[in-house]
């Protein structure tokens, strides 16, 4: 290890060496003839994804933690506090109490959709994680259409959620579907529209490049001022309708369907709901932050300032590039948390009409503002 | 990337067209006969990207061509399932083989 | 470079289009807001309190938007005009063309923008002159019903113009041409609840029309010879015709600005336009319309000097140049005389209009544009001037009689003042502008090699006497004279106008005088070879022997000398004058415009009458009464008769026997149907493997 | 490594199949979305396999997460008849079992003897596309030579839109 800032690259290195390494060690077999360069791309994806998706994942153990510490403070309660420093273990406490359980279901419930929907979702949230930039050159799959992959995805959860909330036979359940499948894709069009400010300045869905350009040339949600900070809120409360937080859980209203699409399942199916609806909330802040606050960039560059050359050292150092998306992440979810606990839920009609007629044609004035200034730019 | 010998995708789409084919042929269920021209639209989207993946001239209009049909098929499906819903109001039912209203009785 | 004095050319033409269209819109939401409340005589004249001068919110926002849109052209126009003199361009054409659709039959006919040197000059004349006439309608249009509709049209009337201006071809000229007569009878006629109003715009366009047709032949035929309309490309072309097709084509050409700049003898229309409101007579006499005919001559002035050149003999093919500069001195003459016994001064005016455009047209005709473009700037400058003060003294005193005003020189200090400025520009005296412009002018024609030049010279020698003595006569008779007792009181009430009534006339007059500072010839500069070397790069002026302003000055001084001595200390001479029994016939036969207007009516009358007589005779004796009634009545019937045969036997048989076939068929083939679609795609799918079977067989075959 | 991609497109064309069989065959008409679903994604993955990554994308985002979504809703809001393939089933439907069949067969034949001409004249078809790059140029003739198609498309869907919500929504609510 040359030096802490040629760690983060030194490791991503590694980790493409290692595959490379074994199929040389295959090769010393007979009748096994293998291309070192082109056959291990596949696996160093996959293994990339892995490394990063685990670590997403165990970083995700505290974001609920983070959460219920959060909404205690500011509810005047101290929260969790027995399992573990601070309560920092409750959650695995909490998975392990789930899984423990006996693992039952309704007697009238079609099989098929009721672990189809479970699987789907589960597989989804995971494999979401796959194009997401961690820091200059770490990234699991570093693919052309990264956030095109990350929408086709998320696409699926609506479908599941119906067919859950179907196979559940239960009316709350297909009534929660229903509101869930409406919520998402009422939510979709705006949110497709806001990146589309974006994408006019990457040039490119690729979530590398996005970042990329952000760091040589300014956060996006700065520029072309105000057509993209309008793209930003709006980003930002269509993601959080899309998973489902307060005040946007209408799907799940307590009050009057129970628990919505999730009613019927228990035991280690509730346990992996839970999972998939954190993870699609921290990916959700993730997709902001690589979108319009600069990913892993450390500081913002702004238009016609010269730096110092050793804020450009800070911003090239990958551990700190690192730190500094995790960081950004946490505040994300501290200001999901906050929304959460300050706002009241929306009506089901007022909801729906608030995404079609308000932020609907809100979006499509800040993509007219962005195409101006890009018009302008160009001219 | 040279290893799929193009007779695989091809016979995938022939094996999809012709289980749409049997769906539309075979099903009640009107819905049921719009999912099984969704397969029949999937395998003439296959065979498009197809010969054009593996056009020697590298023209993409192929996929172009694609495109268009995922897009047809969204208004295609919108448009179907309103008529059917309406005819589920008029009706009562979507059962095709009770539907003859055309037919001289 | 290029590229941004075409942006400005573009800029200058479409910024009145625009004010003109948002107007012509909400001119129509108003009047669809209103229902079209019909305007007439009596809710027109509102009276309004001077003091309580209040525009409406729809006035405001009608008139700015009118006066900001001719801003932004004259913005523009001084942007290029900047733009173009101080980048060297002498003779050089800018433009962009488009092929007009493309259509093989209009091959070489082009659409585009011409900048230079004389549609820029022209250009800032209306530009400026437009602007300041704008200003002054926002208060003069105050409190009309039509006031969305008039500005609407005044924007357009503008646009068109500056169209005109920058046409680059014969074939777009003429289009704006066409445009120009069109708006100007939208204009004549704005108040049309007035008889009289629609009366003039009527003759007006029809007058104009009869010269159209010249100028519309004459370029077709241009078009035939030389197989193009381009202004650019025309020069080089014309060399391929002779002396005659030259001559023809340039007298036709001619027709057309006879008709337009109201030349012999369709001149009589331009009087009777003063039925429309005042800015409309000012801006259609200083810069527009009346001008348009002056600057196509000028703009085609390579054709008359092509006609021009070589020896000059009457016997021979080249008289194009002769012709104008002969109806131009005529006009010239005969309008200053009537303008000598006119008693409404918007007339006065008009027929002086039309005595100072034919001395333009007598320097073309001399075969000098810089003189008559030199003409042209002063004359447009205190002629809007005139019409403006004139609107503004109608406007108080209500009236268009100068017998019925008088000694209002006290009661109105700011439009007097600017109105003598423009008077004593009109006139011609000594030192000021109208006095170098035509001296330039007679100068011209006293050197020029046109058959008959020293008549010519002194034909305009005696004009500009006749001139000197009307301005001095209605100035004298308006401001000066007392009023007759039953006037008294209409007089005393008058007082100057509101801001926009004054100040446009008051720019106008300083403009006047700084004209006039500027054309003093210096020995450092002087301000007609200065022109002379942008409009026509290569030819040089004549020396000016000094007895011709001299001769000229007292001429001028000669006329106001006897117009003050006529009309303010000696009017009884003049009274004694009236009674004399040799005036009385001349001054009646003038008074009756020479009866050109009955002598025109009988031409175009008489003739057409005879011979519809005589087709109407033809009409009913022989095509009514033998072939209508005997041949062809019972031809038909006959043919009929065997029509009827042939329907009832053959085509109904016909018709039956195929719904019978029709219906067998159906009965048969109805079972097949069972309304089921399930049936149906199986037979579908059962044909498309038999289909590709047959396909797999060929293939297999092969 | 050919075989290894080899196999997993066998694998993933042989689930397809099966899932479309599923979608045809299943009891309920939800189940048969679920399935169609699957098949969809199903061919979104030949699509990667065919080198035409942005397709995939497309296809799931517009296939699963747009048009399924419809016909889940339609289902639920048309009611749904049970149904099942059995022997009689069989019975009933010979005919149209048979002329299925036959199709699948002739069409393979087709295509298979078309592509064997091509191998007679040696020009083997062989995959052109790499991943690499590959999304930018057909953006840029999306953008450039098919300019078209996008506009097209645009009046296409807003038609088709109109149209649906014109035939769904009832006349007192016009």
């Amino acid at each position: 290890m040359s030096s802490p800032q040629e760690f983060f690259g030194n490791i991503a290195d590694l980790i493409r060496g290692i595959p490379r390494d074994i199929i040389l060690l295959l090769n010393r077999l007979p009748y096994v003839h293998l291309d070192p360069e082109n056959d291990v791309r596949g696996v160093i994806v996959i293994l990339m994804t892995a490394i990063l998706a685990i670590y997403g994942l165990t970083n995700l153990l505290l974001a609920p933690w983070l959460e219920r510490k959060v909404m205690a403070r500011m509810m005047g309660r101290r929260g969790p506090v027995y399992v573990g420093k601070f309560g920092l273990l409750q959650l695995i406490a909490d998975i392990f109490k789930l899984i423990s359980k006996e693992d039952t279901m309704p007697m009238t419930a079609d099989k098929f959709g009721f672990n189809l929907a479970i699987f789907m979702m589960g597989i989804a949230t995971i494999m979401s994680f796959a194009p997401i930039p961690w820091a200059r050159g770490v990234v699991g799959a570093n693919m052309d259409i990264g956030l095109l992959y990350v929408f086709a995805v998320f696409s699926v959860f609506p479908p599941a959620m119906l067919l859950g909330g179907w196979a559940s036979n239960s009316k709350y359940s297909l009534i929660g579907g229903f509101r869930a499948a409406a919520q998402l894709v009422a939510y979709e069009i705006p949110m497709m529209l806001s990146i589309l400010g974006v994408l006019i300045f990457s040039g490119s869905l690729n979530l590398m490049t996005i970042v990329e350009e952000q760091y040589s040339n300014g956060w996006y949600v700065y520029r072309a001022f105000p057509g993209l900070f309008i793209a930003f809120v709006i980003f930002l409360f269509a993601s959080l309708a899309e998973t489902e937080r307060t005040p946007f859980d209408i799907p799940e209203a307590e009050g009057e369907l129970v628990m919505g699409p999730r009613t019927e399942f228990s035991g280690w199916r509730y346990a992996i709901i839970l999972m998939v609806e954190y993870i699609h909330m921290y990916v959700n802040v993730i997709l902001v932050i690589v979108l319009f606050l600069g990913g892993w960039d450390v500081i913002p560059v702004i238009h016609g300032v010269n730096y110092p050359e050793f804020l450009w050292m800070i911003k090239d150092n990958r551990l700190i590039q690192f730190l500094a998306f995790n960081v950004k992440i946490y505040i994300g979810v501290f200001f999901v948390t906050w929304v959460r606990v300050s706002f009241p839920r929306f009506r089901i009609d007022q909801f729906i009409e608030w995404g079609w007629k308000t932020l609907l044609p809100l979006s499509f004035i800040a993509l007219g503002i962005v195409v101006v200034y890009a018009g302008l730019l160009v001219a | 990337m040279t290893a799929i010998p193009i007779e695989y995708p091809l016979i995938l789409s022939s094996a999809l067209f012709s289980l749409g084919v049997f769906g539309v042929i075979t099903q009640k269920n009107a819905v049921r006969i719009l999912i099984a021209i969704e397969l029949i639209i999937n395998a003439a989207n296959i065979n498009f990207v197809t010969f054009a993946s593996y056009n020697p001239n590298a023209d993409i209009s192929g996929w172009v061509f694609a495109l268009f049909i995922i897009a047809v098929a969204a208004g295609e499906a919108a448009i179907g399932l309103a008529i059917f819903i309406n005819v589920f109001r008029n009706f009562g039912e979507i059962n095709v083989k009770h539907l003859f209203t055309l037919r001289e009785v | 470079m290029e590229s941004e004095i075409i942006y400005y050319a573009l800029g200058v033409v479409t910024s009145p289009f625009i004010g003109s269209l948002i107007l012509t819109i909400f001119a129509f939401i108003h009047y669809a807001k209103t229902h079209g409340h019909e305007e007439t005589e009596e809710n027109n004249h509102e009276e309004h309190e001077e003091h309580g001068l209040k525009y409406t919110p729809l006035e405001n926002f009608v008139s700015t938007i009118g006066i900001l849109s001719i801003f932004a052209s004259w913005v523009f126009m001084l942007l290029l005009a900047i733009k173009f003199f101080t980048t060297e361009h002498h003779g050089a054409f800018l433009t962009t063309s488009y092929d007009f659709f493309g259509f093989p039959v209009t091959q070489n006919i082009q659409v585009g923008l011409l900048v230079d040197a004389l549609s820029v000059y022209m250009g800032l004349i209306v530009t400026t002159l437009a602007l300041l006439i704008h200003m002054y309608a926002r208060e003069y249009m105050h409190g009309d019903k039509g006031y969305p509709r008039f500005f609407a049209t005044f924007n357009f009337f503008t646009g068109i113009m500056l169209s005109l201006v920058f046409s680059s071809s014969f074939f777009e000229l003429f289009i704006f041409w066409e445009l120009v007569g069109l708006s100007s009878y939208l204009l004549i006629g704005f108040w049309i609840f007035k008889p009289s109003a629609a009366h003039a715009a009527k003759k007006a366009f029809l007058y104009n029309k009869v010269g159209d047709v010249a100028l519309l032949s004459g370029f077709l035929i241009l078009y035939k010879l030389t197989g193009t309309l381009n202004f650019m490309e025309l020069p080089d072309k014309i060399h391929n015709l002779t002396p005659l097709q030259t001559a023809l084509i340039s007298v036709l050409i001619f027709g057309g600005v006879i008709g337009k700049s109201a030349q012999f003898p369709l001149y009589t229309w331009l009087a009777d336009a003063m039925e429309g409101p005042t800015p409309v007579s000012a801006i259609l006499h200083s810069s527009t319309m009346v001008k348009a005919g002056v600057y196509m001559v000028a703009r085609v002035f390579f054709l008359y000097w092509q006609a021009h050149e070589g020896e000059y003999n009457f016997a021979g093919d080249n008289w194009a140049l002769a012709v104008v500069a002969w109806v131009a001195a005529i006009t010239a003459l005969l309008a200053g005389l009537q303008a000598l016994v006119e008693n409404e001064i918007k007339r006065i005016l008009a027929y002086s209009t039309v005595s100072q455009i034919s001395y333009m047209v007598l320097a073309l005709g001399a075969g000098s544009k810089t003189a008559a473009m030199y003409h042209l700037l002063s004359h447009a400058t205190f002629k809007a001037l005139l019409f403006l003060t004139a609107g503004a003294v109608i406007h108080v005193v209500h009236t268009n009689n100068i017998w019925e005003m008088g000694n209002l020189r006290k009661k109105i200090p700011k439009t007097f003042t600017a109105m003598l400025i423009g008077a004593i520009g009109l006139s011609g005296f000594p030192g000021i502008s109208g006095f170098w412009s035509k001296d330039a002018v007679l100068a011209t024609v006293y050197y020029s090699d046109v058959p008959g030049n020293k008549i010519l010279f002194t034909l305009g020698v005696v004009t500009a006497f006749i001139t000197a003595l009307y301005t001095t006569r209605f100035i004298i008779v308006v401001f000066f004279r007392e009023p007759t007792p039953e006037n008294i009181e209409r007089v005393e009430h008058a007082h100057d106008g509101g801001f926009f009534l004054t100040i446009p006339p008051l720019i106008m007059a300083a403009l006047v005088i700084l004209e006039s500072l500027t054309f003093i010839p210096t020995p450092i500069f002087k301000f007609e070879e200065w022109l002379m070397e942008w409009l026509e790069p290569g030819v040089h002026a004549h020396e000016v022997a000094l007895t011709l302003p001299i001769l000229s000055a007292i001429v001028v001084l000669l006329g106001i000398g006897t117009g003050i001595y006529l009309y303010y200390y000696n009017y009884n001479i003049l009274a004694s004058l009236n009674q004399n029994k040799v005036i009385i016939p001349i001054r009646e036969f003038i008074a009756q415009r020479y009866y050109i207007d009955k002598v025109l009516y009988w031409i175009a009358n008489v003739p057409a009458m005879i011979v519809s007589r005589l087709l109407q005779d033809i009409d009913i004796k022989i095509i009514d009464r033998t072939i209508i009634d005997t041949w062809i009545v019972k031809g038909s019937l006959g043919l009929a008769k065997i029509s009827d045969v042939f329907d009832q036997g053959i085509i109904d048989g016909i018709v039956n026997g195929v719904w019978m076939i029709a219906l067998t068929l159906g009965r048969a083939f109805r079972k097949l149907q069972t309304g089921i679609v399930s049936n149906y795609a199986s037979i579908f799918a059962a044909a498309l493997v038999i289909f590709l079977g047959y396909v797999n067989f060929l293939i297999f075959i092969k | 490594m050919g075989w290894f991609l080899e196999a997993n497109f066998i694998l993933i064309g042989i689930i397809t199949i099966l899932m479309a069989f599923g979608t045809l065959s299943t009891k309920k008409v939800m189940r048969a979305a679920a399935f169609l679903l699957l098949t969809l994604v199903g061919v979104a993955l030949t699509y990667l396999f065919l080198g035409f990554e942005f397709l995939m994308g497309i296809q799931i985002t517009v296939y699963a997460g747009g048009i399924l979504i419809l016909f889940l809703f339609s289902v639920l809001l048309t009611g749904h008849e049970e149904f099942k393939m059995d022997l009689e089933f069989a019975k009933e439907n010979i005919v149209q079992i048979l002329i299925s069949i036959l199709l699948f067969f002739t069409l393979t034949a087709l295509m298979l003897s078309i592509y064997g001409n091509y191998q007679l004249t040696g020009n083997e078809l062989v995959l052109q596309a790499q991943t690499k790059g590959l999304t930018q140029d057909f953006s840029v003739a999306l953008f450039s030579h098919f300019n078209y198609v996008l506009p097209i498309l645009g009046v296409l869907l807003f038609s088709a839109m109109l149209g649906s919500v014109k035939l769904v929504l009832r006349e007192e609510e016009l």
